[in-house]
């Protein structure tokens, strides 16, 4: 049924997803919180989860606009999908609403830019914060000759590494979670997106690294169905469906033939457009 | 031959550990700030350039380490202090020592030689200010300190090994991890096979043959191990093995790139590493983790934007506005809502739901005004009481409506002023006259901070002194009244800037077209031609006491919020031109507000389900809003209140309305 | 010679004594069951046939007695038990014996004498039951027992003075008021005069002349005292005056009748009074008061109808809208709305302000279904929640909703139910088969249980059960949904008794006319040419995530709630025929429904503040009301809801619909 | 100003309370709650206050209708507003409206029956209250004949009696509050009603002796404006300015001319209107 209508069962989920983590396993099963189980999916097998992929680039710091590679897979009034075909060098997607609303100096903000969206938030919590310099300790804690400072060697190594791009790169980094809507009848991305330093990134952060138009039609933040904690980034699977179908369609009259356990393959394929310059394998 | 220096651990917390830390402090550790056990876990299979992540989630707390497939567990401590102070003034050193003998224990006791899972540990120094959000956090990775020399650089296991062998060392290594974690083991080279082994199993098969020591690498660098390599050696050090002076190490990684799995960037390099004896003093111990400016001193992680529900309310709520715009109404200003000023004068049915409606559309400035207390029957229509705020008297209205949509919704700034309206016709007494001038002047000084006054009394005469001030300050005032099952909202005319009132006054007498221009619209007065105060009949929209039906409020406030809204997203602002035909060519028309036309009056017949379109021009002799009225005010101020108030006829006689009767 | 019988005091206690001993007793004496001071007071002017009330108010506990003007003092103490068993086993005659002493002890040491106010004491017995609000109570007014004999029978003041002399009486006691509370006095006859002096005074004067005894008397009777005279009396007996054996007493009445003061109804009489040696012991104290029963015991007042705030809101919004009865619509038929069970599919923001308005109008049996739960930005559009409920994951709707109703009205009857509607086109899994089953038994048991059922969810799949089951029980079905700036509010069309359908059917073929009557009315689904659920365009009015204007929902609630209300009121409910114009006559034109006329659909056009009524008969091959689904359902029950939830095109297939495709 | 709008001021309601104090001495002067004084009156004469007048007659009990005495002084859409002239003999309002509305027994009614009208209050309070017999102490306290038992008194007293109507009878009576209405610029009458026992009388017993048409239209429960306590029953200032308008205008038709002092004499008359078979002297 999935190819007439886009979406899947928890069964089929489940199908693509035992086949996304055979062929890519860097995906992997998870099974969330104990209290937070869907009886609909396999105690071990409710959600996917991916960690620690990096994020090179913002797309909003990319110059180089390839629109042909572009192709609106469904233009209407309620606002059109864009789908960016993934090259080995990562196309984006123009922002092509006022950049006024990204406060985010794209070459790595710190998190303190955070909130300057909201104009009635006199944020006096970054005023109060303790001035991190001062618990520095230089004297007390020798230094040790084994430990490898790590951005020294990232030159180094890379001019004498043989591969070329091997060293420890400052970069910001994602972990993907993919759960089951069962109201929707699709898969759900869920972002947490971290900085260069390993701090959590804001919404308005991570707006940097989504497409424009869809970071701002459908990225919203919500708790997570397995999760604990605060609220999660996640695309919403509101168009998933639609989407899903015009792309297995789009696969079809190119002669190709989907089993829905490549669903979630499509479906990553369809979140590289979301996130073009993520570098998670597929 | 240099000093073998190996990639440090790299801190990785994402928000569920911080979020459980948090749980924890407030719901089980209170102030005992003793030693709490966790579990993290690495992962040798990173992305180019990524760390050497040691990673925290919501689970580090289990006491059962519960670690994800293909991940290499983690041990760990936690240290929680109660205060800044006691942060920074922890015993950094004696920590870290601690740490390191520990370590070394497992290790003279044999114990790490069976589990060396042992030899990865960390502690975690932590400071949670629950208020802000704020999470000052310090990690050590105790690594015992022992220098050791690399003899040989590093080469990828393919430069080293056959296809053969290394295909024979990844199926070998797969049937290994069925039982035992491959974090730390060894591999033997018998021909055209690598065979692994356990790590215990070194002292046996050192003596006899070459062995290489592996360990699972979070390491990316094709130059450098990574941390876990490091108390590994020490281990090795102390096994009094032949071998010491040049032992084979891999970084074993094992990655997934292009949907293939390949450990072809594993590396390997000999090391020479001086006998450790075990019955020695436990080496020093480092590995206090640098922060971001790789200085030695903890992090700060700022999570209130993620965990302070109401800064994650204020986005959503923003969020969803936005929607409107990103999906169907690219030019909806919405900043512009957001900061206008509404003040409600009136906090009765009308005013609890327009107050809703407003917050709905993110306006994020609004006083009520009301003079009343909650009584029983109040709750139930009046959309922000509850049955609680009836009791004992009754609450003040204004004041609990401003409670309420703090409650709803804490980032709305909503202010309740009680205030009675001095009206015509309820003549003040003269030890009256302090109190009424006082609110007047409040009345006037809220009217003067506002952008926008909604009339929402229920009274016509109370209507008058701010539709007077309103005009003479130039507001957009929206009028919203209610009959038994009919309605009237209704926008005020703009006056233009006094400069210009002359030549608009005298364009007033133009005869009525379908559009007139905002400045020439009436108020909710022009259509009388008696003065508000002694209006004992003809009160059916406005009659004190008057019961509607209970659907009324929510249809009126509706109307009277999105005119004003559609007021507000039209460039011409209150000075938009009235449009009243509501024909069918009006879907496709492009409109001066995104949000479609604005008429002037929307009239409400429920008993019909019907609204009918009407505007009127401003009435030259209107008793609230004509020139003369205005003028009186002006210059006379609250002495010509005063004889308004107290004076029956007074308005019909400067206004020249009593010649009309 | 008959003994001298005297008009005992009667309590009379008002609302405010017992709020007052109620926050007395919850803020200050808590536990504490000592002795408390009262202040009551009496009245010598109560009209005919009323009794000797002894009066006690809120003002009873202050420390300085605040007696009413031209009222007298009655010093009292308040005994308040902490428990009814306490209450019933006080040892009344000590009490009693206990205040007689006081008396006693008052008299003899001439402080009566002095202040003759002393006299009149009482005692309060009580028990608050403040759960309930019920108040036990029993009044003792201490009286020294000590028989006097009337030697003369009562005259009036009239019969006994000369005019002259009864208004020298009056204006020297109006001169002695001036100073003294003239409670107890004593008159001096001098020629045509009478004079009063103090009663300390009445030894000396005594044994001069005559004297006559006078009291305020609370008494209205022509034939008897009443109780203040009894401790004077006994006070007079200690006095060893010789005068004893035929002392006048006048009972002193002063009241107003038609506009003019009086005191000719007081009363004066002789009396024996046998001489009381002070130095004796205390005389028997008598004085507890009966009940209406005429017996000795306490009585109760059941104050909850005013004290019980629950029923004082609920009387007080029953009020509110009877108000609209009397006023306006005498027709108006408040208990069949009172009466109506309304069940509201979805609990998001057309669910919150729909349960809004049925609780404004008096509805009392609201249930609410919903399967979400609250996140941040609701609470800004639904009415019925607050942050506080989106905290911590956010709390399942549907309950807090009815908890948030409850809070608002403690007299609605609101439940919550936590339901996932099953939808077509959503398979349903073979493990999830059983709870699937479930949740439509649920829904089918809640539509019985109610007579209409609103549908407010945000797909247009998820209506198609409830529409289908609604039209199986012939339930009145109302369905309002939301676009960005338009909506819909439709009522379903509700289908003739089963024997009636075949008829029925054919008469649908009839071409469209004006009024179409209410069981030919088509259902949501009746205008679509696919069944729900694979419909991914042509979302208009339902798509999920849609945003619409904040006010939308207000607008449409409100014609939602007031359709049904207009329908309930129509002499044939649900069968009212559509009437869809809105002309002008209609005004004034008699409708069957005294709300009004009834549409179909009311469509809304925000962008234009326009509404359009709409009508349309059912289709016959409709997926969710035509007779052959309805028939499918009948008989095949949930294994034809399972295919058509599972099988694309399943209804369309047994519709015909495939073939118009 | 009170003869054009029916409206008085503060000082003018000071000015005629003063007058009927002295006219009508059981009205009397009340300053109420501390807490709750008006500053716009005078401190100890804030509100006006009548206690135990007897209310011998339901209207409703009344069967010797006398339609001839009323009179309707406005009717329109909204309701018109009956005034009954005062005779001696009481004359009453046929009670207009469904009696069904009505519960109480008119023949005395206890406190009982109060909340029949409330169909969907369980009323568990009843069945729980201790039985009042029970408390009844018959053998420990002794009788004494010098007690008159005034239930027996009656009869004798009445018919021994000279002005025939003396004796004590079992009647309900009413304390009665004026106070100032500073929204409506009006008086407001106030009413606390008592049964034959001294018990408090619910709203629904009180209706009985309202005038029906006033009853429901403009008798609520507020809150006193200077006592403390559980609301009372108040007849709704909205309309009174108007009535006391048309009464000024009718009176002064037949010749008469009202000054301000006489405004309360002439509210007096209004309330009786409302309560006919009240006994209260004015
Ligand atoms: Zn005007
Ligand atoms: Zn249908």
């Amino acid at each position: 049924k999935f190819r007439e209508t886009g979406v899947i069962t928890p069964e089929e989920f489940v199908a693509a997803g035992e086949n996304i983590v055979h062929h890519c396993p860097t995906w992997q099963w998870a099974s969330g919180d104990e209290s937070k189980i869907k009886p609909y999916l396999p105690k071990d097998k409710q959600f996917l989860i991916t960690r620690n992929v990096p994020c090179y680039k913002r797309v909003k710091a990319l110059d180089n606009q390839k629109e042909e590679y572009e192709k609106v897979i469904e233009e209407d009034e309620d606002g059109g999908w864009v789908d960016t075909h993934h090259y080995a060098e990562p196309s984006v997607t123009q922002a092509q609403e006022g950049v006024a609303e990204m406060t985010l100096d794209s070459k790595g903000a710190s998190s303190r830019v955070a909130d300057d969206d909201n104009d009635d938030d006199d944020d006096d919590d970054d005023e109060e914060a303790e001035d991190m310099e001062a618990f520095e300790e230089s004297g007390m804690l020798e230094e040790d000759n084994a430990t490898l400072d790590t951005k020294k060697v990232t030159k180094e190594d890379s001019d004498t590494a043989v591969g070329g791009d091997t060293g420890v790169l400052a970069t910001r980094t994602y972990d993907l979670n993919i759960t089951y809507d069962k109201y929707y009848q699709t898969p759900r991305l869920w972002l947490y997106g971290y900085d260069e330093n390993r701090k959590p990134l804001t919404v308005d952060q991570m707006y940097a690294d989504f497409s424009q138009d869809h970071a701002k039609k459908t990225v919203t933040m919500e708790h997570h169905p397995h999760l604990p904690g605060p609220p999660m980034a996640s695309v919403h699977p509101c168009k998933h469906a639609d989407v899903m179908k015009k792309i297995i369609e789009t696969v079809a009259e190119g002669g190709g033939e989907l089993r829905v356990h490549m669903y979630l393959m499509i479906f990553l394929k369809f979140v590289q457009a979301i996130i073009p310059t993520i570098e998670y394998d597929y | 031959m240099a000093l073998l220096q190996y990639a440090p651990f790299s801190s990785a917390l994402d928000a569920g550990f911080w979020h459980t830390l948090s749980q924890n402090k407030l719901n089980v550790y209170g102030l005992d700030d003793t030693e709490v056990p966790l579990h993290g876990f690495y992962y040798n299979g990173n992305a180019d350039g990524i760390p050497c992540s040691l990673n925290l989630d919501y689970n580090a707390f289990n006491e059962q380490a519960t670690i994800p497939p293909k991940n290499f567990p983690a041990h760990g401590s936690l240290f929680n202090t109660n205060t800044i102070d006691a942060f920074r003034d922890s015993d950094k050193k004696k920590l870290l020592e601690t740490a390191g003998n520990k370590i070394w224990a497992d290790i003279i006791s044999g114990k790490a030689l069976d589990d060396p899972s042992l030899l990865t540990r960390f502690h975690l120094l932590t400071f949670a200010d629950l208020k802000k959000y704020h999470f000052y956090y310090w990690f050590a990775f105790p690594a015992l300190s022992h220098d050791v020399t690399m003899v040989k650089e590093p080469v990828t296991i393919d430069e080293r090994f056959t296809e053969q062998q290394i295909a024979s060392f990844q199926s070998s290594l797969d049937t290994y991890s069925q039982t035992t974690s491959p974090n730390f083991f060894i591999a033997t080279e018998q021909g055209n096979t690598l065979e692994v082994h356990t790590l215990a199993s070194i002292k046996e098969l050192a003596s006899k043959q070459k062995v290489i020591l592996c360990f699972a690498d979070p390491c990316t660098l094709k130059s450098h191990p990574g941390w876990p390599l490091r108390n590994l050696l020490a281990l090795i050090a102390t096994l009094g093995l032949d071998t010491l002076t040049e032992l084979d190490v891999m970084s074993y990684r094992d990655k997934v790139k292009d949907g293939k799995r390949s450990i072809s960037h594993s590396i390997i390099f000999t090391v020479n590493i001086p006998h450790l004896d075990s019955s020695a003093v436990c080496p020093k111990c480092v590995g206090w983790e640098k922060n971001e400016r790789q200085k030695l001193g903890p992090r700060i992680v700022n999570l209130s934007s993620s965990m302070d529900a109401t800064r994650l309310a204020e986005s959503s709520v923003d969020l969803n506005l936005k929607l409107m715009r990103w999906r169907l109404l690219p030019d909806l200003d919405l900043d512009k809502v957001a900061k206008t000023k509404c003040l409600l004068l009136g906090s009765g049915t009308l005013g609890c739901n327009i107050a809703r409606g407003l917050m709905g559309w993110g306006v994020r400035n609004i006083t009520l005004v009301d003079y009343g207390k909650i009584s029983y029957s109040n709750p139930v229509r009046q959309s922000l009481f509850e049955f609680g705020d009836s009791l004992q008297g009754g609450k003040p209205k204004a004041e609990t409506a401003a409670e309420a949509m703090k409650r709803i919704f804490p980032g709305v700034n909503a202010q309740g002023v009680s205030l009675s309206i001095p009206m015509p016709g309820h003549s003040v007494a003269k030890n009256d006259m302090e109190a009424v001038r006082k609110d007047v002047e409040t009345l006037d000084a809220l009217i003067d901070q506002h952008d926008v006054v909604f009339l929402l009394m229920d009274t016509r005469e109370s209507r008058w002194l701010p539709t007077l001030l309103g005009a003479c300050k130039r507001k957009i005032v929206i009028n919203a009244a209610l009959g038994f099952d009919t309605f009237l909202v209704l926008r005020h005319g703009l006056k233009p800037p006094p400069n210009e009132m002359e030549s608009e006054s005298e364009a007033s007498a133009i005869p009525m077209t379908s559009n007139i221009p905002g400045s020439q619209l009436g108020c909710y007065f022009c259509n009388d031609v008696v003065a508000p105060g002694n209006s004992t009949k003809d009160r059916t929209l406005d009659q004190q006491c008057t019961v509607s039906r209970p659907g009324m409020s929510m249809l009126t406030s509706a109307l009277a919020v999105e005119l004003l809204i559609s007021i507000l997203q039209h460039p011409d602002g209150g000075n938009a031109p009235s449009d009243t035909s509501a024909k069918d060519e009006h879907l496709t028309q492009d409109h001066a507000s995104p949000l479609g036309i604005i008429p002037h009056q929307i009239r409400g017949f429920l008993s019909r389900f019907h609204t009918v379109l009407a505007a009127c021009r401003a009435f030259s002799q209107c008793t609230a809003c004509s020139p003369k009225v205005m003028e009186m005010y002006e210059k006379e101020g609250f002495n010509f209140l005063l004889n308004a108030f107290n004076e029956t006829g007074y308005l019909e006689e400067i206004t020249g309305l009593k010649e009309l009767h």
